[in-house]
């Protein structure tokens, strides 16, 4: 089985092979590692390679997104394997395109900033929603224009609720 | 000695004060919101009653109600633990006039201290050091004008303000007006009050507080200092006891500055003197809480006292059976403020159910958790999920046990900022002990720069993300093919058809 | 220091070790047994290797196999931890010749103190009070006639014993023939060994400990006592520093006995001597552990020592930087061990799957946990699950702390011994700290009298069987109401006859 | 719904009600109680009864046995509905009849001390089964007369393995 691992933009091409129970043959640039992976509770696993222990967990995050939390660092992945790739790819465009910024947890909305054709720079307020008592800046991924404002002051969101479009064909100022 | 308390709070600070009342022998009456039935104080409460629907300002703000349900279930007296109702003035008032004891000091006292203008002029009388700042309320007018005379950096702050809400700090005079606006829609969202001040802002400030015990004998001691100087958007984060840095002379000039500010006021109870101390060793009087602290649990492993009982003993009119020659510090202490928020998206609240949770065990490990395996994370409230608190001989070996337990403590559902404290036992500034309250600000804000142990860490995580996928992808695989296979309601359906079949050749 | 140490045990000593290792910046390095893969040990080591079917002799008993295992991973030291291989004269042999530093004393040493018949006579030139009894190994006939002598009560004792096993309580001559078969066997199943020894069994006995630690470099101090007086069939269940009854002179006494002890067999790591004292209080040596105890907990809560990286820190060559006059104690602490047992049906193991896992939390508590939600206990290894350590300023705090840590102790899945403890906690006569090691079989063989709270509490069992019973059968009946439905692949098939039908009718 | 609940040989009628979403009516001898019972987790119960507030774990034992820990003390209660009372009755003869003495525990049968045709009394030791290290008498629940020993020394037992079968009818010498 070959999937494409994905770290932000780089990715790399991992070929997995189930070798026995709980045991898989990991190739990564050629260097293959024997991993004895045993799972309990939710997805943290005991991981032994080569003699070393790992405990590692595991979240998935949306389709094909994995949150890896190993030795105190934590990784965002995605995996897709090679039958799914022509679909990430697609994703890709899109996510190059127009940018929709979503609501990452339910709260609030006690002020919009922005007006469909503002032009925005990246990292720019577009919005402060309020959740656990606390105010949280929504910011623009990208430079670009703003097409489309969902959200209205005083409006209650839930998480991935749709708040604002930004477009960078629009030039910025 | 009461023999039912009320506890007006919820989450970790009611598990920790339903904690003291057991070891007194006391019965705790819990009070719990719609969205709160199945919380963990309620769980380890002897009663429990319901305060209303899940917005605070519906239940467990509603101070009236409060009262009545203590009255009702007999309770002699009212622990506020902290936030909520613990700092409104009016409270002790309710509680007096309800004939309730009000674990805590005077509406009077609060009032002083609670607004930070009077509470400064008050200090000042009673020769505490304060900072430099206008102490009148003031226009936004009158605010830039001060500013653009005494000059930048600058914080402005909410009179009735604490814990860091609608506070902010200018470096720049074209930040003013933004400031201002967003400090008063804070202070007016939080306190329902939108009255400001400003003071001169103290370079590479530590945050040093001190611990005071006051009984209504007119008995008033200290219990020593704790550093809260790691703090993010001015909430601590992480806090140590003893400070760093500190001199047996700074310790004992700052703790009968806290123990003159307490008797100024006539304070009962367990309260907390805030400082600021610049690297000259110079401290000012910043604000006093006139509650029990998230961080008091350092205090109760370096001195071995617990505040929370005593507390509660105060407030039943006992003799403060401590005195400052017979309190000590034994060794040091590091509280780590478990959020639910993700570190790697800004911090952003995260909420859920909690899936998993592992906490870490073994020598100098405290855990005070709000929650449980099963338990969820509203919006509602404080994101504060656990407290964890490590002691050890020296600063070094509780900041070993504090890494170590780091990395026990699994919880799942809801993302923590556990990854971030681990980050932080790593640092060589903290480490040094030699950091103020832009720590995070400073050393934190970027990505850590990749090592060896990273790599290796990236290469684990990857070869799990295959894993994960693989068995993902094959148990949905599984599911499908087993749609069609003869088990459960199919089989159901293939024994009706056999039945038939069988009826057919008859 | 140690770069990589492998530790040679499981369970929660295992875990125990692993942390000490951890907070000092050494790679611990775990074996596993076949059934162990998912235990705790596993997923906190850095290393972890297999080594052998589930029987204890065919793995974490294999001397051999283990010593071979560190030094392919190339573990600079072997940590025993207690039981399998901590008392092993062999042991510490086989590591040496391996070049593999053993974390404990030598084998010489052990042999000395662990044959109790050497080591009574060993302690009895050394100056140490001693019980009087045979010392040299016994025929069934010499035995008869020796307690005929001396009359009983009389205790018979396995020669290569620990932990109660293979001993028995001679009351009457006519018990002596059947003791002695019993305790052979025992002891022949337990230590491979079957040689006995009898003791004139000494009236009221307490059972008190005194905890040294001994350098490389001749530095022999002693970490006051313990108190282990509630023990069942000879297994300690309960414990406490310091001792109840206990005067400063005695103290000293005993103290100085240990040291002495100690450095008569040129003693190295930390280890105990148990000792009897009696209502007079005089004391009688009774056997030296020469490993870590499974209370050494208690003893590092009221000095602040940590006894596990010390014996770390002493195997690796470093000099005690402790002295006798710089320890000292701080309050009191008390150890419950919590068995996978039925203390309803005569103790009898309860292995199984542990399904939900909550621990106590707050001030002046420390658990030391073997298991985790989802993990097995099997029958293959010592019943022991956890332990829960409370500390007070004084004991009867460190009892309230204990009292209410039990009530929030939630295991399921299996049984434990979690009652039985808070029976304990609630006996007046432990409340006094007036008992002796007869404590259990005097007071707590017996059901409970019912009392109001009792009362109250059935009524509440008998209520949530009835909703639980309620629960199931409404649970049943749904699912079997379920079943014709057409969801899942019910649905499947529905859909699978439209498509047919609609076929038909083009 | 009627429940039949039993503790040892005394029993009492529960009459229960649902009358909202986790809240019941529990009938005792007449006294009404009006319970809030929600369950996380693995069966603990938080119970609320008139202000007062119980953690309350319930745990199935049997068929219809519940082992129920309520402020440190454990109830071993049984609860059958008034439809099954017949075949608990049944249950019951059988109880007060023949014993048949199980193993309450995985281990390894070490001794066995009765033959058939052996009188025993209650309490005394029948076999000796070792587990966790640990040598267990098991001892006959009454007097009688050993109609049936299924064990033999050496063996490896299961819970629940049917050791020996003791008649109370042989009277006892």
């Amino acid at each position: 089985m070959i999937y494409e691992v994905s770290e932000g933009k780089t990715s790399v091409r991992v070929d997995l092979q189930q070798v026995g129970e709980g045991l898989y043959d990991v190739t990564i640039d050629g260097r293959t590692l024997r991993i004895d992976a045993v799972r309990s509770g939710r997805n943290v696993y005991s991981v032994i390679e080569g003699g070393r222990q790992w405990e590692i967990s595991v979240d998935e995050n949306g389709s094909h997104g994995f949150d890896v939390l190993v030795a105190g660092r934590l990784f965002h992945l995605g995996a897709v394997d090679e039958r799914r790739k022509l679909l990430a790819a697609a994703g890709q465009v899109v996510a190059e395109g127009k940018q929709t910024v979503e609501a990452r947890m339910p709260g609030k909305i006690v002020k919009v900033s922005v007006a469909v054709g503002d032009a925005v720079r990246e990292g720019q307020s577009l919005l402060v929603v309020e959740a656990m008592k606390m105010e949280n800046d929504i910011t623009s991924p990208i430079d670009g224009r703003v097409t489309e404002v969902a959200a209205r002051e005083g409006d209650t969101v839930e998480t991935g609720a749709h708040l604002v479009v930004v477009d960078p064909g629009g030039e910025a100022p | 000695m009461f023999k039912k308390i009320l506890i007006a709070n919820r989450g970790e600070i009611a598990v920790r004060i339903i904690r003291a009342c057991h070891e007194l022998g006391v019965k705790a009456a819990a009070i719990y919101s719609d969205v709160d039935r199945d919380a963990l104080h309620v769980r380890y409460a002897d009663e429990a009653y319901p305060c209303g629907p899940a917005a605070a300002a519906e239940s467990y703000l509603k101070a009236e109600r409060v009262v009545e349900i203590a009255r009702a279930c007999g309770a002699e007296a009212i622990h506020p633990g902290y936030g909520f109702l613990s700092e409104r003035g009016f409270f002790p008032d309710l509680c007096r006039d309800a004939g309730i004891v009000f674990i805590g000091p005077s509406g009077d006292v609060m009032r002083t201290m609670g607004d930070k203008v009077t509470a400064r002029q008050t200090m000042e009388k009673a020769g505490v050091p304060i900072v430099p700042g206008v102490t009148e309320r003031l226009s936004d007018e009158a605010a830039e004008r001060w500013i653009r005379d005494v000059g930048p950096p600058v914080m402005i702050k909410a009179s009735a303000g604490g814990g860091g809400k609608g506070m902010r700090l200018v470096r720049d005079v074209s930040e003013v007006r933004t400031a201002l606006a967003r400090a008063r829609s804070e202070a007016r969202a939080s306190f329902g009050d939108d009255g400001l001040y400003i003071e001169k802002f103290v370079e590479e400030p530590r945050h040093v507080e001190i611990q005071i015990l006051a009984d209504t004998h007119g008995h008033v001691i200290h219990l020593f200092e704790r550093e809260c100087s790691v703090q993010r958007r001015h909430q601590k984060v992480i806090e140590e006891a003893p400070a760093n840095r500190m001199t047996p002379d700074l310790r004992a000039r700052m703790g009968e500055a806290a123990v003159a500010a307490a008797r100024t006021v006539g304070y009962v109870g367990a309260g907390t003197c805030e400082f600021l101390v610049n690297p000259k060793g110079e401290f000012y009087f910043l604000e006093m809480n006139t509650r029990v602290q998230v961080e008091h649990a350092i205090t109760e492993a370096i001195t071995g006292v617990d505040i929370v009982k005593q507390m509660i003993k105060i407030a039943a009119g006992a003799r403060l059976e401590l005195t400052q020659d017979r309190v000590g510090i034994n060794g040091h202490a590091i509280e780590a403020r478990i959020y639910a928020e993700d570190p790697e998206s800004n911090f952003a609240p995260s909420p859920g159910e909690v899936l998993l949770y592992r906490v870490p065990g073994g020598p100098g490990i405290r855990v005070d958790s709000g929650v449980f395996a099963g338990a969820r994370v509203t919006v509602h409230y404080d994101p504060m999920v656990a407290k964890l608190v490590t002691w050890g001989r020296d600063r070094p070996e509780a900041i070993d046990r504090m890494r170590r337990a780091l990395s026990e403590f699994v919880v799942k559902g809801i993302k923590t900022s556990i990854p971030f404290h681990q980050r932080v036992m790593r640092h060589p500034k903290f480490l040094e002990g030699h950091y103020d309250t832009g720590f995070i600000e400073t050393y934190l804000k970027d990505r850590e720069p990749p090592d060896a142990s990273a790599e290796e860490a990236r290469r684990m995580a990857i070869s799990l993300t295959a894993i994960a996928a693989w068995a993902r992808d094959k148990g949905r695989a599984e599911r499908a093919a087993a749609a069609p296979a003869g088990t459960g309601p199919g089989a159901w359906k293939a024994f009706g058809r056999r039945a038939q079949m069988r009826g057919g050749l008859r």
